[in-house]
């Protein structure tokens, strides 16, 4: 082992011989920079092996060849091993990025970035506040030294506003030093630690101003605007060292002198912390510079770590943990955006679509985002999870709101940039140079790596769990084969993973078997129509398997954590799937937004769930003790946003209808079981029939009947097809929902067939209309009509589809209503069961507009050369339809293990089944007898009709009645455009998007509010002093006057 | 009973103070920057105060202090060997200020610190 | 009493240090203010020297009112420069 | 007028802060635990009559390392606005009576610099008061003849070579005695000669050039300071 003196000796002897050399020999001189600094990082990451698997002990270096008090010790144990490694490692890499520049200023700039590196060395390791003081200059120097590489006017004033600011934060420092000494009468941390100064009036303050002096050194709100000018205005490589090594030590420096200042220090720590990080994300809202932007939440995510660190004394153990995740990623990734804003070399969002230019930096680039907002499996996500669940633990109810809400915020600029650089074209190149692409490709190893490194943390046995995840992986991997042979092996990876868990579960657990069904079943349906994409189709495959890997980890989770990440693998998957539409950018994005919302409801409420609970096993959803009417509204609400229950229904329309005609029925077909899923489980946690009276289950009855009835009616006004198909989803979920809501054998046994339904339906529907749109070109139905006369088979299939769905004998959707108004009856929920049944009426309305203006009436001109849907598109069609006619012939095929299973949770059984007819109080009814009976009927009436409108007269395509198209809107004079003027002037008003509004004005009020807030930073130098004064006047005052 | 260490500590704290009070309402860049020199020396005289003991010499150990006897003769010279380091980096400090002093100033034809706001929000 | 006389001059030189200090804030003129900067550090030197701090009393000295101030008028020079 | 109110609640608050922080002082009779150490051992651990010395250099090397790292960096930053420098410098020619004074001078105060900064160890003063009285000749030297300042390579060289070597005498203590910058791998000598007290002369020698060097540096580069509008 390298003594860690050796950083300081190295470092220092090699910055003061590059004064040697003069402009001639620049290139030695750059050897020896790149040398230093690798030795440094050396001796680190020896020490951290050396800890991690040598089982080194802490080693403390005494200078001058005492022991301290008496001389300046520096500390090597495993935090400091990691923290110094973590420096030097962006140092190095960000060196190695900045060779241009090293180049162009020579020794001076190699002199001012190694000093700035030895000196965050020595006050991580250093155990005297006073050298902590030097070295802190040293770094704060070298900083502001550093944004004088731009040599712009602005990054000029940044530095100064950083000098200054550093110097009056320093100037306190040492006051509070000199204090400190006085009464501690030592310069020697540990000394000070024992010596518990808090205890008196004066040493307080002491202690005070020298934790004050620390905290702003992290940027706090509101005492910050001097290092968002510094991120902004400096050079990427000066930006990526402020925020992963420069904020990295001074998290640790506050970490290692935080316990001076006992539990009120904890305390005041952890508000700050908390402020900074809402309050920056807040403002990150509003910003359009990307270096700005970092900037907030690069000053956000330390907020957090400090807030972490305040914490301390309820989170315990495993603050290190929790701390350590959640810095490793915002280090990791931080750096690497840093960077790729210096690749990209532009600040303008809007042209961070560049990167599609280069799709690895764009993947580099999603990743670290994703990283960023606590995305599972990256290490800031097991971060906050074991943050809330400890929170939760320790009943902390409202960090854990403030901590969730501020990672909202977050996402959403991080989000809408992701949107950007993923959408928006642009036809310049990014400059390729590799210096300047192995730092950022590296950091990215390095985070995906340490994904592996959580996953055995966490689930050393069960690593099978993430057999999908490791797929989703080799599907990245093989990015650069043909789509055909990426299809046949995304289909073949689920189809073995199906016949594995249908191994795993059938007959031992067929409610997961059931939903495995649907959602692999269907996804191996939904890839089919993939077969007919040529090229690579770059970005597909990894986002569709990554969806149903989530699928299918939610199948085989066993406990929360498993069923968490899964969610949110789901949800990334399927946003990064929606996203590839034309015209998704905003609907992707607000997609995005509902589901971590939702996802945030559903973390908190799994924190409140196993709250006093020993495990997090699922089954701590059936013994809730903390909070359990909040934690149960709290995990609906998250279940509900994916199936986009009334009020968390905007995303959905959009999302659905502008996706990729083959991505509409994945994401709508199967995706939105995935909440039913939930919500499922939720229940039968709460006790399946004890929750029966339940005030959150009557509500989300309700909340089911309104669903319905709005989304069908919002569906009936619908001029595009795709919206239309889209809208009547939520209608359907809406019955889903009521279904189950009605906690009785019959409502979950109708639920389920209509899951099953809607499943299958929807696809056809989304398949059938999708081929439609591309063989148009539009979504419009009034620029479409008579297309039976070209796309037969396509029509079929819709037709049959539109049967199921609007529940006419004989299809499958009859089963389920009849199901359904039996379990409604015998529920005696009257008045919700007839807004359900007005809804369902509605549902005629819709199902005929797009039956009729798609495929029937007047083929339009330019559709006479429209082809048959491909083939790819009616071969899942045909195989559902086959599917809907087994299940609507034999149903008791389907229902009969569903309704045994379904007994376990309602043991009184209403629904007898005999042969294949099935029984209730109010009737029977035998699937295979209306089939028959219709099918007669059918033909009876088919035969009358053609016997007596023999009259009926073919209109030809230049009919007078049709010359009168008015050129400049040409859709007025279309039948179906705007069919049911007359219901929307009536009702039109309940499908009014008066939500939309709601939350409308809920983004633009926090969009207005972080507006507002950044205002304080003026500019102007001056009021930043007087900002850092004032904020550790104040804080002064509050603790110890309470004001 | 006043004694020499509260008369210097209060000129410490004062000084301190009138140069937080040039920081906050002086416009000139220069004047910003003499404030700041004058809080540094404030904190030097506070931290010098502090290590004083009255009626003792400085910590010289030479024919008039024993060596012996020093730790009952001399003062503490622990602040002041840190006022010495802090007096130099102050220098350092305030010569880098002044650089970059005169850079804006080239740069904006003005030493007025509210016209540099180029970069806010 | 030697200490007595040691406060008289302790108070003496508090009061024309504040002095000083309002004058380098509030002169009008910068190479004034500059040399009341420096005349603060020079009387601080002495004040150092009543503390018994030699060391620090030397160092302020040259440092604080020699170095500094020359800093200070080189700042200052090439900014005036500039205006002309 | 009302900001300026407010600024001087601030300003009150912050004397409130301050003022709180020194309520429980009381005036000291004796020395605190380390520094009584200091005072009993200092001289025999050290060899240096001058306990700040011994502080400065020995107990607090590392401190000691730092600052002079600090005033290196200025002079390294400074450097930073130097990529485009014209040569030209801003004084005008000086008068013959300074010219001459300052020949008379600079020897004897390049020789006051060298005898504070070698009798650190004994006397008052030290490397840091020694280099800036030797950086007062230096600058003595440009405002005499601004045209022909001292050669800006010998400086470079002299920094560079008095940091390094107080980099290589704190590596050797962890070699030769108990630790980095550990000022006893050479013997302590009789107390009271200008050679003892171990390397700590030497350290303030090296000390002394390179704050001298760097001071000196550092108006230098001010002197060639930013010249164009733009880069």
């Amino acid at each position: 082992m390298v003594a860690p003196i050796y950083i300081v000796a190295i470092a220092l002897g090699i910055a003061f011989s590059l004064g040697f050399f003069g402009k001639k020999s620049t290139g030695f001189a750059t050897g020896l920079f790149y040398a230093a600094l690798a030795a440094i990082s050396f001796i680190s990451v020896q020490w951290f092996t050396g800890f991690i698997f040598n089982g080194q002990s802490s080693t403390e270096v005494f200078t001058a060849g005492l022991k301290p008090p008496f001389s300046i010790s520096l500390q090597m144990g495993l935090p400091e091993a990691i923290i110094t490694t973590m420096i030097n490692l962006a140092g190095f890499m960000g060196a190695v990025f900045f060779a241009d520049q090293l180049k162009k200023y020579g020794v001076h700039l190699m002199i001012t970035y190694l000093l700035l590196i030895m000196g965050l060395n020595v006050i991580v390791m250093t155990r005297d506040i006073f050298n902590l003081f030097v070295f802190l200059e040293i770094s704060s120097i070298a900083m502001a030294g550093m944004a004088l590489v731009t040599q712009e006017k602005k990054s000029v004033q940044a530095g100064f506003k950083y000098l200054i600011a550093t110097a009056i934060i320093s100037a306190l420092l040492l006051v509070g030093i000199i204090l400190t000494y006085n009464y501690g009468e030592s310069l020697y941390i540990n000394d000070l630690l024992a010596a518990n100064l808090t205890g008196i009036k004066a040493g307080a303050t002491a202690i005070f101003l020298i934790l004050m002096p620390v905290i702003l050194e992290l940027k706090p709100f509101p005492a910050n605007g001097w290092g968002l000018d510094m991120y902004q205005a400096t050079h990427p490589v000066v930006g990526s060292l402020l925020s992963a090594a420069s904020a990295t030590a001074s998290i640790f420096v506050l970490y290692k002198l935080a316990p001076l200042g006992g539990d009120t220090g904890m305390q005041v720590i952890a508000v700050l912390g908390g402020l900074t990080f809402v309050a920056s994300n807040l403002m990150g809202l509003k910003q359009s510079h990307a270096g700005r932007m970092l900037g907030y939440s690069s000053i956000a995510q330390t907020g957090l770590v400090m807030m972490v660190i305040g914490l301390q004394p309820v989170l315990g153990e495993h603050t290190l943990f929790i701390g350590f995740s959640i810095l490793l990623t915002h280090f990791l990734a931080k750096a690497g955006l840093f960077w790729l804003r210096g690749i990209l070399n532009t600040d303008k969002l809007k042209e961070w679509g560049k990167l599609r230019n280069t799709p690895l930096l764009l993947f580099v680039f999603v990743l670290f985002i994703v990283a960023l907002t606590g995305f599972p499996p990256f290490p800031s996500f097991f971060g906050k999870w074991e943050l809330v669940m400890q929170l939760a633990n320790s009943g902390h109810g409202w960090w854990i709101a403030f901590i969730l809400l501020g990672s909202l915020l977050e996402a959403v600029y991080l989000f809408r940039w992701v949107g950007y650089s993923l959408k928006i074209k642009s036809k310049e190149q990014t400059e390729q140079k590799a210096h300047k692409l192995i730092p950022v490709y590296l950091f990215a190893g390095i985070l995906l790596t340490s994904v592996y490194f959580y996953l055995s943390h966490f689930y050393p046995d069960s690593m099978m769990q993430y057999v999908p995840l490791a797929f989703v992986a080799l599907m990245f991997v093989l990015e650069f084969l043909p789509a055909i042979i990426k299809n046949i092996i995304s289909i073949g990876g689920m189809a073995a993973y199906s016949w594995l868990l249908t191994d795993q579960y059938l007959g031992e657990d067929n409610l997961r078997f059931f939903f495995a069904l649907i959602f692999l079943v269907g996804g191996i349906l939904t890839m089919i129509p993939g077969f007919r994409q040529k090229g690579k189709r770059v970005g597909f495959y990894p986002a569709a398997v990554m969806m149903y890997a989530g699928l299918a980890m939610l199948i085989s989770a066993t406990d929360l954590l498993q069923f968490f990440i899964a969610w949110e693998i789901m949800t990334l998957g399927s946003y990064l799937l929606i996203i590839r539409g034309k015209r998704s950018i905003k609907h992707a994005f607000s997609y995005m937004l509902f589901s971590l919302g939702g996802a945030f409801a559903m973390l908190a409420g799994f924190g409140f769930a196993q709250a006093g609970n020993p495990g997090i096993g699922l089954d701590v959803l059936a013994n809730m003790t903390y909070l359990p009417h909040l934690t149960a509204i709290l995990l609906a609400i998250g279940f509900m946003t994916k199936t986009a229950a009334l009020g968390l229904h905007i995303w959905l329309p959009g999302a659905h209808a502008e996706a990729e005609s083959d991505v509409s029925p994945m994401v709508s077909a199967i995706l939105l079981k995935a909440g039913v899923f939930g919500l499922m489980l939720l229940f039968i946690g709460m006790g399946a029939e004890a929750a029966g009276g339940h005030p959150l289950v009557i509500a989300l009855g309700w909340l089911g009947a309104l669903s319905a009835l709005v989304g069908n009616l919002a569906a009936s006004f619908q001029e595009d097809a795709k919206k239309l198909l889209a809208y009547s989803s939520i209608g359907q979920l809406g019955y889903i929902l009521f279904a189950f809501s009605m906690m009785t054998h019959l409502g979950w046994l109708a639920g389920l067939t209509y899951v099953a339904g809607h499943a299958s339906y929807k696809a056809i529907l989304f398949l059938g209309i999708g081929a439609v749109v591309i063989r148009t070109g539009t979504h419009n139905m009034y620029q479409m009509g008579g297309l039976i006369k070209k796309m037969p088979l396509t029509f079929i299939g819709v037709l049959f589809a539109i049967i199921t769905l609007a529940g006419i004998p004989p299809l499958a959707g009859f089963a389920g209503k009849w199901l359904f108004y039996n379990a409604v009856i015998m529920k005696g929920w009257y008045l919700q069961g007839a807004i359900v049944f007005t809804a369902g009426i509605i549902a005629f309305l819709y199902s005929f507009r797009i039956l009729y203006a798609v495929f029937l009436g007047q083929l339009k001109d330019q559709h006479r050369k429209v082809k048959e849907a491909p083939i790819t598109y009616l071969i899942p069609m045909f195989i559902l339809m086959v599917g809907i006619m087994i299940f609507s012939a034999q149903p008791h095929l389907v229902l009969k293990p569903l309704g045994n299973m379904i007994s376990g949770f309602f043991p009184s059984n209403m629904l007898d089944w005999n042969g294949g007819t099935a029984l209730t109080s109010l009737g029977y009814w035998n699937g295979f007898q209306v089939a028959v009976i219709i099918m007669i009927m059918f033909a009876i009436l088919t035969g009358w009709l053609l016997l007596t409108s023999r009259k009926a007269k073919k209109v030809g395509q230049f009919n007078i009645v049709y010359a009168a198209e008015r050129p400049e809107r040409p859709e007025t004079t279309h039948m179906a455009y705007n069919m049911f003027a007359g219901y929307n002037k009536a009702v039109g008003f309940l499908a009014a998007p008066g939500i939309t509004n709601i939350w409308r004005k809920i983004d633009a009020f926090f969009h207005d509010l972080g507006d507002w807030m950044r205002r304080i930073y003026s500019g102007n130098a001056q009021s930043y002093l007087i900002h850092i004064v004032a904020y550790t006047v104040i804080v002064f005052m509050i603790i110890n006057f309470g004001i | 009973m006043i004694t020499l260490e509260y008369i210097t500590l209060g000129t410490g704290i004062l000084l301190m103070l009138m140069g937080i009070w040039g920081l906050f309402t002086q416009k000139n860049l220069i004047k910003i920057v003499i404030g700041f020199t004058l809080v540094d020396t404030g904190i030097h005289i506070l931290m010098v105060s502090i290590g004083h003991i009255k009626n003792r010499t400085a910590p010289i150990i030479d024919d008039a202090v024993n060596a012996s006897e020093a730790a009952d003769k001399v003062v503490d010279p622990i602040p002041q060997a840190m006022v010495l380091t802090a007096i130099v980096i102050g220098l350092g400090i305030t010569a880098l200020m002044l650089t970059f002093v005169v850079k804006m100033a080239k740069d904006n034809n003005s030493l007025n610190v509210s016209n540099f706001k180029s970069l806010k929000w | 009493m030697e200490s007595n006389l040691n406060i008289i001059i302790a108070i003496v030189l508090g009061v024309i240090i504040l002095i000083f200090a309002a004058l380098a804030i509030y002169h009008k003129k910068l190479s004034v203010a500059i040399i009341a900067a420096g005349a603060v550090s020079l009387l601080a030197s002495i004040m150092y020297l009543l503390l018994a701090a030699p060391d620090v009393a030397m160092t302020e000295a040259a440092i604080g009112s020699g170095l500094s101030v020359i800093i200070f008028f080189y700042a200052l020079n090439k900014i005036r420069k500039h205006h002309d | 007028m009302i900001k300026k109110l407010l600024l001087f609640v601030l300003l009150a608050g912050a004397g409130v802060m301050f003022w709180t922080g020194i309520s429980d002082y009381e005036v000291k009779q004796d020395l605190n635990p380390i520094a009584s150490y200091y005072a009993d051992q200092g001289l025999e651990e050290t060899g240096a009559a001058n306990l700040v010395t011994a502080v400065v250099v020995r107990y607090r090397g590392l401190d000691t390392l730092g600052e002079v790292v600090i005033l290196f960096l200025t002079a390294s930053i400074l450097g930073f606005f130097l990529i485009k420098r014209d040569g030209k410098n801003d004084f005008r020619e000086s008068s013959e009576i300074l010219k001459t004074a300052s020949r008379l001078l600079e020897p004897i105060i390049i020789l006051a610099g060298v005898y504070v900064f070698v009798n650190g160890h004994l006397t008052p003063g030290g490397g840091f008061q020694g280099g800036a009285i030797l950086a007062s000749a230096l600058i003595l030297a440009y405002l005499a003849n601004p045209n022909d300042s001292i050669s800006k390579t010998l400086l470079k060289i002299t920094e560079s070579f008095s940091g390094l070597s107080f980099v290589i005498i704190g590596v050797l203590g962890i070699i030769l005695a108990g630790g980095f910058l550990d000022s006893t791998l050479l013997p302590a000598g009789s107390i009271g000669n200008l050679i003892s007290a171990g390397v700590i002369p030497i350290i303030y020698l090296f000390v002394g050039l390179k704050v001298g060097s760097e001071l000196a540096g550092i108006v230098t580069n001010l002197k060639y300071a930013p010249k164009n509008e733009s880069e």
